[in-house]
């Protein structure tokens, strides 16, 4: 027996040397795929303002991607980001932030138990079925109330991706509040406070970075929807404030010229990848100041 | 979804015996792409010869006229076939030439320039060439309908089409408007289902495009007839196919698709599918709502196909 | 001295009289029959307590005896735990505490409590004793400076955070904390102090700091106190009652239990033979 | 002097429980707003299938006739990326897991890994799609095929699978190991004979949450560029494809064309809905029955 | 019996030596000086041990005295904490096994050990007993099924397992299952085997059960045992080494440890004065 391990202790060793290295190799294509997703866009993005200035781009109201006299200035998209992202939130934020407080002070342990789960449901549904929603059910719902709404429209898709979002703040503001220890609950309750007054002045408070993170999130995951807008909101590249009109957002830009198929080279294509690096950097922002925000309120406690 | 009768009625109508029998060895595929116009015609063409050819891959895609020629001319891994709603342009055959590839167009039917407005528009269900034109134009000073006619309602008009990917956009630019400028308010969209959805849903809406997407639409849209001079004329198969005063003349066009011939040479089943579609072009283009070519222009594409074998 | 709403007149008058017989103090609280069931689990068994006015009652008992589960019964705090049952009646001040219509609220309002651990809020120590009377509805910004001061001068900490009021409350000490937590309590002026081990988390001289206290408060609450410190108790109580398994082995002057107890259990525990 | 009036106290005590007890309602509703939105998705989508959904609809090709049109190349093309992204990911996924378990030393390598994971779990989707599309379709030259589609899907659901595997790892407990380290086991002998077979439930959860993830992503092939209509079935990895979210988004832009399109988008949505469902059973059903096991 | 390879012959000659002469059983392990700091904490002061061979040696204690430390030094397990200094040399049949040329897992095949809490893997009893050989190459059915009986046999659990061999180890109790691990022990036929008190999650049954199997096991290994429970060592163990904040106390022979020790805080411990 003891000669038999002698001659496996060669090939143990080597392995054992080996796999450490061989994991590592491993742990890092996580690191490429970032390095990747950084040199792709840049690159092309670099490319991008041989052509067009930083300044035009970031500064410009009119993008007119095709034709002869082709304008690309990026403000029209950061406005349809922008209001889909806020409508989003104002739907995503108080509902979801009520859900949380519900589950995690009102809600009995059997309420509880049956809730959530439907909230998970809700965010493991496909956001292209969301899209499907907002468009054949949403938009029409709506025109129904607002006669002035466009077929495609910035406040549909928002609105759908509000609900989409809902789960996310619920679950994360959830988890923050469940965590305020219960002797602060006690303290409040024996001072004479009603359940909402322990809510709103201890827990809430107590909290506050913990739902800040998970709304900020949630900001984060509304910039980056993609499918949603690409079907209910539309292509329209106007610079206009008016929510009923169609606008479109950066990620609904990205899957209009990428279907469209952009020839590489051109100037269209370039732009695919500086409007993709302007989303990337937004929402890595977020992710790192939710981040900053969620490692800070860890600490308090 | 019911398992149509159809398919044996396309069937029957496809091919003779021998031809089965070559294609039956055939594999490979076969990547179309350009214009949106002639997207049903193809796409119900690929369908049917896929329903005789399992081991080809027909590939249809829908870019747009334009967008589908900077695909189609590419030193490597171009597409085989490009549609067009226009006649490929100098600068695209100079751009052939460089790249050494062979080009060869074939018409494959009649199609005609449609303008659509919703069903509850009924006042502009007539307009002379002139008029429906001058809604377009950045100089034609027209941005309500009352601007055309004072009994018609203060309302602004909506003008839209498909952008500048697609051939329809510059047919328009190009032979109708004669290179005078859109005017601003104009909605330029990539996909002809936007704007059919548009325009069915908006009262203030009228949009250009090719007949087909009009005629699979009827029930959502109306169709404003052209006064050309000689009365109104409704675009329909009929008056699209017509030669004289009473056809939509000034508004027809032919719609194409340009083959890479080296393709076609080097690839059997591409020839295969080009003298397919030339077979069976009268057919198909009537159900997806063009005009049929004539079958002489037919019988010379399929000869010069042939001599390619 | 405090402006008493009429319903507390009839209590004014309770407590002259009773600052002149000192054995006929009023009946602040007064349990019967009080049972208490965590599930099956009888947590308390037939409790009949009487509690004095101005007086420091001591509870005492072995670990799980259930003096937590009464000191928390008497401000229906229990009812947070949802498969608590509670059958008998608890009267404060004459009024049931377990009828349907008494509100919790008002009877925590008046009945203040100070837990284990010290549990300020994560506010400034300003917010901290200022939230009781906000709840309330005071917002005049120169009465809550006023309660502040006074409730923090009452817990004796006034001097060590005078000059600290918007700092946040972690920033203090344990024993401070503690004392905050007091003064907290003390702002919603409040008739009785529940206090549930107040020291056990704290260090000697902290706990003495706290005992003071509660000497001090005495002249104007009433304070039930739980302690597993038998010194504790017999340092700073009046009257002490003894828990066994849920039940009241003993009730009685603090001296009395301590020199002279009835119970051969009483003896045993308070020697330290078990517990 | 006395602030806190008992009679001033009980008379704002009747609308504050008032609010709180309006409060508690409110927030039910918020909470059942949800529901309330989750019934009313399945039940439009549910009645838009009706009459749409039989068998030929499923084993049928593709097709521009709406009454013809089947997912069944869809579904071949799902699984065929399954195909890819399983592996792939599990490979990748549990690989970078044991190292940040078992091997990292705590120190800056292993929090740059770790906070690069959660960075990438937050990247859009379309941006890995660009990513996929740059790299894989052009770079590699390897077009839209499934395997390109399958790599790119693959890192973007990389961070759930690594998450849940760390997890699962960090779970086994210690004196299992110690135990194998004390029979003279060396650490990789430990960790595959030992901790992986123990983790491998935790894996196995992840894992299937993150195909169910990558089966509902549209949004990255649709970058990549996949054909609107694709009829030949795909036979293999290195074949073009499609996957059941891109037909529902290709017909419900297209149902302003074709008003069935919209029913056939709706029947494609239900039997999505359907496989998601039963995998993320299947994913609860793993993780109740090996939760407590030691 | 065990297929002994060269390097094995030696030891079996010194074990047949010092069956002739019990009093000078070969030494099998000798520490030198050896120290053991947890980051600044000096776990482990100045030990010098000597464990000889066939015998039972124990480890007594109080908790925190640094007991668990040492036995696992001596198969180099507590090199799984990243935080752990070791000075001086161990010596496990005259080679250092702190040199970095010897191999951990070498030692570990030699040394087993059981834990306090039994630890068996989650798979069947007999794989886990298979476990150990395999690792180490046997791959033969029939090899592995005959060390699977032996060891059980040896570990005085077959007869309650032989028909249950594929059911998964946790549905063991748990004196099985901590017979079931020294088993496991066993099948990598060890020259050492370690034992971290081995019993002290067991009832008093099982306790008697495993006791027995030491007695029984000292024939054919050598045995190091911590344990708490001073009757325990009493009972079982030849030597007692008495350990109190990282340093040997007292290392005698167990009779002499129990009846007339020779230092103050030995005495204190085991009469129970502390600990
Ligand atoms: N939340 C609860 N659910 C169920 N049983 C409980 C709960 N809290 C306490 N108990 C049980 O009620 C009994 C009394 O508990 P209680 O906390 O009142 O004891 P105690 O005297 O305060 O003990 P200690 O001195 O340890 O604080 C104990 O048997 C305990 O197990
Ligand atoms: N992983 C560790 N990291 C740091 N210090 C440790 C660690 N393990 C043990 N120690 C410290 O080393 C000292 C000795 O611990 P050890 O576990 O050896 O004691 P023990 O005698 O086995 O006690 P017990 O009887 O409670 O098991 C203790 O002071 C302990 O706090
Ligand atoms: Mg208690
Ligand atoms: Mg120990
Ligand atoms: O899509 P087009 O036919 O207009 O090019």
């Amino acid at each position: 027996m003891i000669e038999k391990k002698r001659s496996t202790t060669n090939l143990t060793s080597v392995t054992e040397k080996f796999m450490p290295k061989f994991l590592l190799a491993i742990a890092t294509i996580s690191i490429l795929t970032t390095i990747g997703i950084v040199v792709t866009l840049l690159t092309e993005t670099i490319n991008f303002f041989r052509d067009v200035s930083f300044l035009d781009f970031y500064t410009g109201t009119i993008l007119k991607p095709l034709g002869d006299d082709a304008v690309f200035g990026v403000l029209p998209l950061l406005l349809g980001t922008l209001y889909s992202t806020v409508i989003a939130m104002i739907v995503a934020i108080p509902v979801g932030l009520m859900a949380a407080v519900f589950l995690s002070e009102y809600a009995s342990d059997k309420v509880r138990r049956v809730l959530k789960p439907i909230l998970e449901i809700l965010a493991g549904i496909p956001t292209i079925v969301y899209g499907f929603f907002a468009y054949t059910f949403v938009t029409p719902l709506l025109r129904s109330f607002i006669p002035a709404l466009e077929p495609t429209n910035i406040l549909s898709p928002g609105i759908v991706m509000g609900i989409m979002i809902i789960p996310m703040v619920a679950s994360l503001s959830e988890d923050a509040m469940s965590s305020v220890p219960n002797t602060m609950r006690e303290g409040a309750l024996a001072l004479g406070s009603t359940k909402l007054e322990v809510t709103w002045k201890v827990v809430i408070p107590a909290a506050i970075s913990g739902i800040i993170a998970s709304f900020v999130l949630g900001i984060s995951r509304a910039i980056g929807e993609t499918m949603i807008v690409a079907i209910a909101s539309g292509s329209n590249k106007d610079f206009t404030f008016d929510l009923t009109q169609s606008m479109q957002t950066m990620t609904a830009y990205i899957v209009e010229v990428t279907g469209g198929e952009a020839p590489a080279g051109s100037t269209i294509y370039y732009s695919l990848y500086a409007v993709a690096m302007t989303l990337f950097v937004f929402t890595l922002i977020m992710n790192l100041v939710a981040q900053y925000i969620s490692r800070k309120y860890r600490e308090e406690y | 979804a019911a398992c149509g009768g159809g398919e044996t009625a396309e069937e029957t109508n496809t091919g003779n015996g021998e031809a089965t029998e070559e294609e039956a060895t055939l594999e490979g595929s076969v990547v179309i792409d350009g214009s949106g116009t002639v997207y049903p015609f193809m796409a119900r063409m690929a369908e049917n010869y896929m329903g005789e050819n399992e081991e080809v891959s027909v590939e249809v895609s829908r870019a747009g006229t334009s967008a589908g020629f900077e695909k189609f001319l590419v030193a490597e891994n171009g597409t085989d076939f490009n549609d067009a709603s226009r006649h490929i342009k100098d600068e695209e055959t100079a751009k052939a030439e460089e790249l050494g590839i062979e080009v060869k167009e074939f018409q494959v039917a009649l199609d005609g320039l449609t303008f659509v407005i919703n069903k509850e528009n009924d006042w502009a269900t007539e307009m002379t060439q002139e008029e429906v034109v001058k809604i377009f134009l950045a100089e034609g000073g027209v941005t309500k309908w009352s601007d055309i006619n004072p009994e018609w309602p203060a309302e602004e008009i909506k003008p839209m089409g498909p952008n500048e990917n697609h051939g329809t956009n510059e047919f328009m630019f190009e032979t109708i408007m004669e290179e005078k400028d859109f005017v601003d308010s104009v909605n330029l969209q990539q996909e002809y289902s936007t704007l059919v959805d548009l325009v069915s849903k908006d009262k203030n809406a009228i949009a250009f495009f090719g007949y087909g997407y009009y005629d699979s639409n009827k029930d959502k849209l109306s169709a404003v007839n052209v006064d050309f001079g000689n009365g109104p004329v409704a675009p329909s198969l009929d008056t699209i196919g017509l030669d004289d005063e009473a056809g939509y003349k000034p508004f027809t066009r032919p719609v194409f698709t340009y083959l890479n011939v080296d393709m076609a040479k080097e690839k059997p089943q591409v020839l295969d599918y080009a003298i397919y579609t030339m077979e069976n072009a009268q057919d198909v283009a009537a159900e997806t709502g063009f005009a049929p070519l004539k079958d002489e222009v037919i019988q010379e594409s399929i000869s010069f196909l042939e001599g390619l074998k | 001295m405090a402006v008493l709403s009429d319903s507390e007149k009839k209590n004014v008058t309770t407590i002259e009289r009773s600052e002149k017989s000192v054995d006929k103090k009023s009946v602040v609280y007064d349990t019967k029959d009080l049972n208490l069931w965590y599930g099956g689990d009888h947590a308390l068994k037939n409790i009949n307590l009487s509690i004095h006015q101005n007086e420091v009652t001591a509870i005492i008992g072995p670990s799980g005896c259930g003096k937590s589960t009464f000191i928390k019964t008497l401000n229906r705090m229990v009812e947070l735990i949802p498969v608590v049952r509670i059958s008998g009646d608890i009267r404060y001040r004459e009024k049931s505490i377990l009828d349907k219509s008494y509100k919790v609220e008002d009877l925590r309002t008046r009945v203040g409590m100070v837990f284990q651990k010290p549990n300020p809020f994560p506010k400034s120590i300003y917010d901290n004793i200022a939230y009781g009377p906000r709840i309330h509805g005071i917002k005049d910004k120169r009465i809550l400076d006023e309660i502040v001061e006074r409730s923090l001068r009452g817990a004796a900490i006034w001097s060590e955070v005078k000059d600290r009021l918007k700092e946040n409350a972690y920033g203090l000490s344990g024993g401070q904390q503690q004392r905050l937590c007091i003064a907290r309590c003390l702002a919603i002026e409040p008739d009785v102090i529940l206090m549930d081990e107040p020291t056990s988390a704290l260090d000697p001289i902290s706990t003495l700091k706290v005992e003071e206290l509660i000497q001090d408060l005495k002249k104007d609450y009433s304070i039930i106190i739980v302690t597993h410190n038998m010194q504790q108790a017999a340092r700073i109580s009046d009257k002490t009652a003894f828990f066994l398994n849920g039940e009241v082995v003993e009730f009685d002057a603090t001296d009395k239990i301590f020199s002279n107890p009835v119970d051969k259990r009483t003896e045993d525990y308070i020697t330290g033979r078990f517990g | 002097m006395k602030y806190v009036d008992v009679e001033q106290v009980q008379k704002k005590m009747g609308s504050r429980l008032f609010a709180n007890n309006l409060a508690n309602v409110v927030f039910l509703l918020a909470t059942l707003f949800g529901l309330v939105v989750l019934l009313t998705l399945i039940y439009r989508v549910y009645s838009d299938s009706i009459g749409w959904i039989d068998f030929q609809f499923i084993t049928n090709k593709l097709s521009t006739d709406a009454e013809r049109a089947g997912i069944m190349g869809a579904i071949m093309g799902t699984l065929w990326l399954m195909v890819v992204v399983a592996p792939v990911t599990m490979f990748l996924g549990v690989g970078t897991a044991i190292y940040l378990e078992e091997y990292a030393k705590n120190g800056k390598l292993k929090s740059i890994i770790q906070t690069n994971i959660s960075n990438l779990a937050g990247v859009p989707s379309v941006v890995f799609g660009i990513l996929g599309l740059t790299v894989f379709v052009r770079s590699f030259g390897l077009g839209n095929i499934v395997l390109a589609g399958g790599l790119t899907m693959s890192l973007l659901v990389l961070p759930i699978v690594v998450v849940a595997s760390q997890e699962a790892i960090r779970a086994v407990p210690q004196y299992l190991r110690e135990a194998s380290y004390g029979m003279g086991a060396t650490k990789w002998q430990t960790i595959k004979n030992i901790v992986l077979p123990a983790a491998i439930p935790g894996v196995l959860t992840g894992l299937i949450l993150s195909l169910s993830r990558a089966i509902g992503e549209t949004a990255p092939l649709v970058v990549i560029g996949i054909p609107a209509l694709l009829i030949p079935l795909p036979d293999g990895i290195f074949d073009k494809f499609t996957i059941l979210p891109m037909q529902i988004y290709y017909w419900t832009v297209d149902s302003a064309l074709v008003a069935e399109y919209a029913n056939l988008a709706a029947a494609t949505i239900v039997i999505l809905l359907i496989v998601l469902f039963l995998m993320n059973s299947i994913a609860i059903i793993i993780r109740n029955k090996f939760q407590n096991r030691f």
